[in-house]
């Protein structure tokens, strides 16, 4: 274990999310980023080679170091930590249709899925699983609704681009918008848009 | 969407709506009419593009007959969308070509609402899978830090003013405009209730049609003082801030 | 490792709390109390020799994987860097909204901006930025905020006065009115006029 590998591993027990590279970064002055990446790196193989129970994982646009599969039945069974609650179909269809048409209003949503959403949008926004990322100029400007880092997390997703292509899917509709994998742009893209329309 | 009290009352459709005795199905399961749909499809294994709107309608009108109010609207409307295309069905075609298939647009969303499905259950594995690993359960409290010395200038906070400006809905005015007022539209409507000899006298709110927007409720109110005016029905509140009620007037009733 | 040391290091890992000997027995049926022991001991040894940033404690009667105290001020100087001294949009764009409107209570703020204001509030009054001023005469009596001196000091502004005048802000607004009026509220403002008549 070099220095900055001890120090990235002594960060990521520390801290209740994925941290980012740049993050990791900020723990020692001296180091670069491919420096980070590098210690990343051994550290993975470090967990990978002695057999822990424990791996690092690329995590919604960071690093974690979570329990491997082998052992979550010994942990379920011994109660000695509790799983995640599972989300409703309704939470679910939501946000499939959030993470592939973001930013997107309430009336697309509530118009494909034939339901009314305003409960559902306001329980994905509680668990910070969706965020307001601006509104829309049309009339009366409603609210415009992406997905947060934690439903990346959520579903073990490195990020909006590893969701299924349209193409990959067996109904081949193509949705209006393809699925923009920049989450980060959220904001401004969500002015932007309907000037393109 | 659908606040409840200010739509006219819909009473849920009863077994008597052409209902199998058969056929059971827990409305519980569904996220919805289009789930309900699809599982109906399924289990007469039919072919979406060329849906038995007949039979599928009565299956649908069957199966929602349990409905709790609260879903109600939803499915509902779906409802009303199956009866209208089986309607349609029954009208002579003209010829194949120029026949245009009504069910289309419930196909399309039938089909883009399965892309939703499939995709959901990609979501469900991937969670799952997820769930099998478990992050650090116990993390340290934060240290506690001296507070960051702060920057903030004026220009910051205009910026700021500018965008929350600019983000403020257009004032409801200018909303108005592309909706007159539809006085007479609220006329017609409080006249069809009237009109209604079974009942002597209902809740205004019966007047203000479905999902009634500001402009909904300004129309119907002005046309209920209108029509007050002429003595055709008499308005009065229970209680303060109680709902006005609308009674024909006798002299009417007995015209 | 060996199996048990691996069920081991995934439970203290996963759990919450230190894990007693006993309960970490549940692991594994066939696991005697020594066997844990044994492992337990391996475990920690793995750590220190592979200099590991965290090791394995004995305490409160049981045992927890923690990070080694001289990673302590690193990690403390990563969170202090993490940290920026700039206030985020939301932040600015609530502060904005309290500096022209105040005093102002939450509702009036979430209308405005069409997002949940509760995390931001909190956030600018642990800086200092924004106090309670007094509670609204309205139902439930909300708490109503406004800046504070150290807000006017950071400016550079004598007083309030100084502010240049955003009349959209201040006037424009009044009354505010929701995006989308429901139908509720409406109802209830025209029912009220019968009465007077």
């Amino acid at each position: 274990m070099t220095p900055l590998s001890q120090l990235i591993e002594a960060a990521l027990f520390s801290a209740n999310r994925p941290l980012t590279v740049e993050e990791l970064q900020t723990l020692d002055a001296e180091a670069t980023l491919a420096d980070v990446r590098t210690a990343l790196d051994q550290l993975r193989e470090h967990y990978d080679f002695d057999q822990h129970a424990v791996e690092l994982v690329e995590l919604a646009g960071g690093w974690q170091i979570l329990t491997r599969p082998a052992f979550a039945q010994a942990i379920e069974q011994a109660q000695f930590a509790q799983r995640t609650p599972r989300l409703t179909g309704a939470a679910l269809e939501t946000l499939a249709i959030i993470s592939y048409r973001q930013p997107v209003g309430r009336a697309e949503i509530e118009e494909i899925r034939g339901v009314a959403a305003g409960g559902v949008l306001r329980a994905l926004q509680e668990r910070g699983l969706i965020e307001v990322v601006g509104r829309s100029e049309q009339l009366g400007r409603p609210l415009l609704y992406g997905t947060t880092p934690l439903f990346l997390e959520l579903l073990g997703l490195k990020d909006l681009a590893e969701l299924p292509r349209a193409e990959e899917l067996t109904i081949a509709l193509q949705p209006p918008r393809p699925a923009e994998p920049e989450a980060e742009a959220g904001a401004d893209a969500a002015a932007s848009v309907p000037s393109e329309s | 969407m659908t606040s409840p009290g200010t739509s006219a009352p819909q009473s849920p459709p009863t077994a008597a709506l052409g209902a199998d005795p058969g056929f059971v199905v827990q409305l519980d399961s569904f996220t919805g009419p289009l789930d309900l749909l699809l599982h109906l499809l399924r289990e007469e294994q039919v072919d979406i593009a060329d849906i038995p709107i007949a039979r599928i309608a009565d299956q649908f009108l069957s199966a929602i007959g349990q409905l709790g109010l609260n879903q109600a609207a939803d499915y509902l409307e779906m409802a009303g969308r199956l009866l209208r295309l089986k309607a349609q069905m029954l009208l002579p075609r003209p010829s194949d070509e120029d026949w245009e298939d009504p069910r289309h647009e419930l196909v399309r969303r039938l089909l883009e609402y399965q892309q939703i499905k499939e995709i959901v259950g990609w979501f469900e594995r991937c969670a799952e899978r997820r769930a099998l690993q478990y992050p650090r359960g116990y993390i340290p409290p934060p240290p506690e830090l001296p507070p960051v010395p702060l920057t903030l200038d004026l220009l910051q906070l205009l910026e700021a003013v500018q965008r929350v400006i600019d983000g403020i809905p257009e004032p409801v005015l200018h909303r108005v405009v592309p909706r007159p007022l539809d006085v007479e539209g609220a006329t017609a409507r409080i006249e069809a209730l009237l009109a209604d000899g079974a009942r002597a006298e209902f809740n205004w709110r019966e007047a203000l049609g479905p999902r009634p927007t500001i402009v909904d409720v300004l129309s119907t109110f002005l046309a209920l003082l209108e029509l007050a005016k002429r003595g055709l029905l008499h308005l009065h509140q229970p209680a303060p801030f109680a709902d006005m009620v609308i009674r024909r007037d006798t002299a009417l009733a007995a015209h």
